[in-house]
């Protein structure tokens, strides 16, 4: 833990012996990390400097551990301990060593010392089917969550889940799961989407908040531009070969040895926004394409619905065979009705024929 | 029930829809390219007179009647009625211009029948009582009198005299079992009876045993022409009793246009049973003929001719290749038009339009095209096949002061026969 | 629906259930009216065959004749470069040939996508120019009523779209491929109502014109 | 070194997979505008290659077609770094990497010099103030240094 008494990052970092130039290091790491332009660490290192301790408040709800993690795992060690080195998170399930009414204790504590000031991350969605679904030392999701938020600064959803209802909002949702923007309304909330998340888009926002105070630029989900601006397939390095029209067709053809377009095997990259093309996963290592297989299009909402994960995105959602078969069966029956009447007009009208004379080639006047 | 309605008209109307209109008017997208092979367009520039704006009514009764898209509208009174008075609007369209020639048929390129659909829309005209006026008096001295001219066969008669006593030939009357029986147009009676001594001439040479016969020897069918079956059927019948009654095995369909369609086409339709003979044209004979050997020509002319097809025998009869190995037999000069054969341009004065008293000035206008047509070619002579397409371009050369002799092709084969007697 | 992804789940969902749903059911009952009219038995003899003079027509009619081509250059030009256009980047672009592939159980080989590209813009500069055509050539002029103009946007906005879409020119992309769909399934939707019959129908009358001439000997 | 040399599975590439994807030319074009505006107006770029969309392959072809010039340096701060120029005058590779030996940025600089080579101004006045206590204190064994 970080001594308490000193006030700002550029303090922390000279107490432990780092240089200008590790300084300058560790800024142009973070604004690599942040996704900021490079000119923008001479401004970054600025900040940084000056940056101050913030409360942070983790809540899990109605999910799987799978963001917290990620975050965890996180590569870049040095730079994730110096960043969370930094925050206080003062309530975290998993990782905290308190439990029970300490617990719970040390969150109000957090709540009430840094009112107005404190950040709330949120991991899992909210049910609002029936309060019991998930509770906390006897509390439920929702009221936690009201409670928490009241006095933040801001709350950033981490996951699909807190983004967007993510898994337990899938068709049928059955525990009527709604996202962290269904109930905190009155509050700035950043979405940090993905299933899970790119750790370092959770550590980025923070760092973005720690730096400057302020929130990331947010797209129409609520998602820092900075990392959700461009698509997958926009920065996707198989682009060349969708644009000439090269496609593996299966898991194992040449196509897919040779590295080829994923977007006939179901590649939601298209219509999905996230970083994973430039900024990988596992320490850099590779991302889902790389490792040849489709974008499941997790960071975008209700991505559980968009139809088969193997389907290609021009695929509609439902079962398009069924559909047209019963359509058919139906178009048959329909018009057997219509081709029976027609034919029974044209029959009376055959039938109503009064054969023209030379008599009556005039018009009754 | 007599005298035609309103409710008489939208009946035939239903009755005349069939598969291939209900095809033709859901597959038009109203390009207009119609209107750029129809001489009444491209000689007026009148919009008015794109050929399948000319099927607007029939059009109606079909959506109206027969798509379910159609039958909502009506329901709701979206739809626009067919009424007394569109049609009595209409029926410039549907006959002063309009010869039936098919020309839009040939172009249109989703592959509507334009000229079929004209046809069965003048059934509805007919049975409501817009056909015009001069039509119907044809049709009713062909039914009454035996020709639309008021022909009777006494005047058939004493042409028949008149050219036995001139050539010596001799014309066989009501001879039973004769091979072949020739039909005649009013107009080759009266006007042009050189045609019936050139076919005299030719069968001798041939000997082809042959028959006129006294009560069925009008081949031109103006039930055809206003577009009403009823009293086309009626025509008909009057040639298939005769044709039976002498046992011929063919009928000649003569040098006219819309003879061959209602003979040849449309007749066993009419009277609901095949024909117990064959009908043939006078060209496809007279090609047979040749090409077995059994006539041959001389003295070449070496005139300068060109040939107009009558478009019901050469684009709707198929006959296109026989007329030019005819002229071949005939001249060493033969020029083509421009557009010939399947692209004809039309008289102008085609299905009935010649009769229509009122349509006149539009006839002489757009008469315009083949004038031009004619005169590309330098010809000085103008050979062709049809006595209806006879008469309409000669009025309309003398309408432009054009000097220009026409000749039938019947006639000008006779003209250079080699014959033994 | 509220953001865009929902409306990209519910046309590449529900919205296009509906729309195929109608588009099959129209299709099939505007074919039974035509066909349950029949046609007149021909007792005529004959001069020739039906079936092949109406595949030839089928065929034939696919180009124009030199007439009506030095008469309206415009028409004929503009009328090809989108029907062109429009049917390589429906049936050749691969996201295309997927969904034919989910709805048929087989798909065809595509093109590149910058062909495809290319098609797409054929498309929409030959359909402004027939637009154009439509309301300055005074034929078409008379002859055009509202349904020629819904049919010109039915056509018109999927190849927009598409293009658009494509290009990512709107955003977000799920925005973007909405339209798109929606655009398609509206296109669907009115078919069978409307003109664009004509893409079935044509064979039926073209078949029947090479047919019926065929029959008496006739050239078509 | 990549992490997934050391796993034991053969991967296929063939001679046409590397370096195929093509996201190295365009690269190589921005680096020379970028050289073409150091040149004239003295401007100087930094290029995070984090950000660009590299394939398996992609980015050692670029740092193989940079090679190496004449100058390489070694920075220990914070963990290493490792700044080279390339054979390209004015092309310099920045790498840096974590205590742990993970990378932390890759970037490259069309500059004259990256500006963390040089000296900072903080860490001078603080060096000289070093020296000078240093140098106004007497060493206990007697040498001045």
């Amino acid at each position: 833990m970080v001594d308490k008494k000193i006030k700002t990052l550029g303090d922390a970092l000279r107490r432990n012996g780092v240089s200008r130039r590790g300084f300058l290091k560790f800024c142009t790491a973070t604004a690599s990390m942040m996704a900021l332009p490079p000119a923008m660490v001479p401004a970054l290192a600025a900040s940084l400097d000056k940056a101050r301790r913030p409360s942070v408040i983790w809540l899990s709800f109605q999910e799987c551990t799978g963001c917290t993690e990620s975050l965890t795992r996180s590569h870049s060690p040095t730079l994730e301990n110096l960043i969370f080195d930094h925050i206080s998170l003062d309530y975290h399930h998993t990782l905290q060593a308190a439990s029970g009414h300490a617990a719970e204790a040390a969150r109000e504590e957090a709540m009430r010392a840094n009112e107005g000031n404190y950040l709330v991350v949120v991991d899992g969605a909210i049910p609002l089917g029936n309060p019991g679904y998930s509770t906390i030392a006897g509390f439920s999701n929702l009221q936690i969550l009201e409670e928490t938020a009241a006095g933040a600064a801001a709350v950033i959803a981490v996951g699909s889940c807190a983004a967007f209802g993510g898994l337990p909002k899938a068709d049928p949702n059955p525990t009527g799961a709604v996202s962290v923007r269904d109930i905190v309304t009155d509050k700035p909330v950043v979405n940090v989407s993905g299933c899970p998340p790119i750790p370092v888009v959770i550590t980025g926002v923070l760092a973005h908040f720690l730096t400057f105070g302020t929130l990331p630029e947010l797209d129409e989900y609520g998602r820092p531009k900075a990392f959700f601006g461009t698509s997958i397939h926009d920065r996707c390095y198989r682009r060349p070969f969708y644009d000439k029209g090269l496609f593996a067709n299966t898991f194992d053809d040449e196509g897919a040895r040779k590295g080829w377009c994923l977007y006939k095997l179901g590649c939601k990259g298209p219509m999905t926004y996230n970083a994973c093309a430039t900024v990988k996963w596992n320490e850099g290592t590779s991302w889902p394409v790389e490792s040849g297989h489709g974008c499941l299009g997790c960071s975008q909402p209700d991505f559980w619905d968009a139809g088969g994960f193997y389907n290609a995105l021009s695929i509609p959602v439902g079962d398009i065979s069924r559909t047209t078969s019963y359509a058919a069966a139906a178009g048959l029956g329909v018009a057997a009705v219509a081709a029976g009447i027609n034919h029974k007009t044209k029959v009376a009208a055959r039938k109503r024929h009064d054969r023209v004379t030379i008599d009556d080639l005039e018009k009754i006047s | 029930m007599t005298k035609a309605t309103l409710e008489r008209g939208l009946n035939a109307f239903r009755e005349q829809v069939d598969a291939p209109v209900a095809a033709f008017f859901s597959s038009c997208v109203n390009c207009g390219m119609c209107a750029e092979a129809c001489l009444f367009y491209t000689e007026t520039g009148d919009p008015k007179y794109t050929p399948i704006h000319k099927l607007e009514p029939l059009r109606r009764v079909w959506e109206q009647d027969y798509t379910l898209v159609g039958k909502l509208k009506k329901l709701l009174g979206l739809a626009r009625p067919v009424t007394d008075e569109l049609l009595r609007e209409w029926q410039e369209l549907l006959y002063d211009s309009c010869t039936m020639c098919g020309r839009c048929s040939l172009v249109c390129p989703v592959g509507n029948d334009i000229s079929y659909m004209v046809r069965k829309a003048r059934e509805g005209m007919v049975a409501s009582g817009n056909s015009p006026v001069d039509v119907q008096g044809a049709a009713q001295r062909a039914v009454t009198i035996g020709s639309p001219m008021g022909v009777r066969f006494k005047a058939l008669s004493s042409q028949i005299k008149h050219i036995e006593a001139n050539s010596g030939l001799k014309i066989p009357l009501d001879v039973a079992g004769a091979d072949y029986m020739p039909l005649l147009s009013s107009m080759e009676i009266i006007n042009f009876p050189e045609y019936i001594e050139s076919l005299a001439r030719i069968f001798r040479q041939a000997g082809i045993s042959w028959t006129l016969c006294s009560d069925a020897f009008e081949a031109t069918n103006t039930g055809i022409q206003i577009g009403s079956s009823d009293i086309a059927r009626e025509l008909v019948q009057r040639i298939v009793d005769g044709a039976e009654r002498l046992k011929v095995k063919f009928v000649i369909s003569p040098e006219c246009g819309h003879a061959y369609t209602s003979i040849r086409w449309e007749g066993p339709d009419l009277i609901g049973r095949p024909f117990p003979f064959k009908v043939i044209h006078i060209l496809e004979l007279l090609d047979e003929l040749r090409a077995s050997g059994r006539i041959k020509t001389a003295n070449l002319s070496s005139e300068r001719m060109t040939f107009h097809d009558p478009c019901s025998i050469a684009r709707k009869g198929g006959v296109i290749d026989s007329p030019r190995k005819l002229m071949e037999m005939v001249s060493s000069n033969f020029v083509e038009m421009q557009d010939h054969g399947k692209w004809n341009w039309c008289c102008g004065g085609g299905g009935g339009v010649s009769a229509i008293g009122d349509a006149e000035a539009l006839r002489f206008k757009v008469f315009k095209r083949k004038k031009e047509q004619i005169e590309q070619t330098g010809a000085s002579k103008l050979v062709t096949a049809c006595a209806n397409c006879r008469l309409v371009i000669e009025e309309g050369l003398e309408e432009y002061n054009v000097e220009l002799p026409l000749e039938g092709l019947t006639e000008l084969v006779a003209h250079h026969l080699v014959e033994d007697a | 629906m509220n953001d865009s992804m929902d409306f990209l789940l519910w046309t590449r969902g529900t919205a296009f259930d509906v729309a195929i749903a109608i588009f099959i059911i129209g299709l099939i009952i505007r074919l039974f009216e035509i066909v349950s009219l029949g046609r007149e038995r021909t007792l005529a003899e004959p001069k020739g065959s039906e079936f092949l003079p109406g595949v030839k027509t089928i065929l034939t009619r696919t180009l124009p004749d030199g007439g009506t081509f030095k008469r309206q250059p415009l028409t004929v030009i503009a009328g090809y470069v989108f029907h062109v256009g429009l049917l390589i980047t429906l049936l050749l672009f691969i996201p295309h040939i997927e969904l034919f592939r989910e709805t048929f159980g087989f798909g065809w080989p595509g093109l590149p996508n910058p062909i495809v590209d290319a098609a797409a813009v054929l498309g929409v500069v030959g359909l402004l120019a027939a637009l154009w055509n439509r309301l300055t050539n005074p034929v078409m002029k008379m002859l055009s009523g509202g349904e020629d103009y819904l049919v010109w946007v039915l056509t018109f906005l999927p190849l927009l779209t598409g293009y658009l879409a494509y290009h990512r020119m709107i955003n977000p992309y799920p925005l973007a491929m909405g339209l798109h769909l929606l655009s398609i399934e509206l296109l669907l939707i009115l078919f069978p109502f409307t003109k664009l019959m004509h893409t079935f129908t044509l064979f039926l009358a073209r078949w029947y014109n090479g047919a019926m001439s065929g029959r008496r000997g006739v050239q078509s | 070194m990549d992490a997934r040399d050391t796993i034991p599975i053969l991967i296929e590439t063939s001679a046409a997979t590397d370096g195929c994807f093509q996201n190295t030319r365009p690269l190589l074009h921005e680096i020379a505008h970028a050289l073409r505006r150091l040149q004239l107006e003295g401007v100087a770029t930094t290029l995070d290659l984090s950000a660009i969309p590299f394939g398996p392959g992609d980015e050692r072809q670029l740092i193989d077609f940079l090679g190496k010039g004449e100058v390489s340096a070694k920075l220990e701060a914070m963990g290493e770094s490792l700044i080279w120029e390339s054979r390209y005058a004015g092309v310099w590779i920045v790498e840096h990497r974590s205590t742990s030996s993970e990378r932390l940025a890759f970037q490259l600089e069309i500059t004259k010099l990256p500006a963390i080579l040089a000296s900072q101004p903080e860490d001078i006045a603080e060096s000289l103030l070093m020296l000078r206590e240093a140098l106004e204190s007497p060493q206990a064994d007697g040498t001045l240094v």
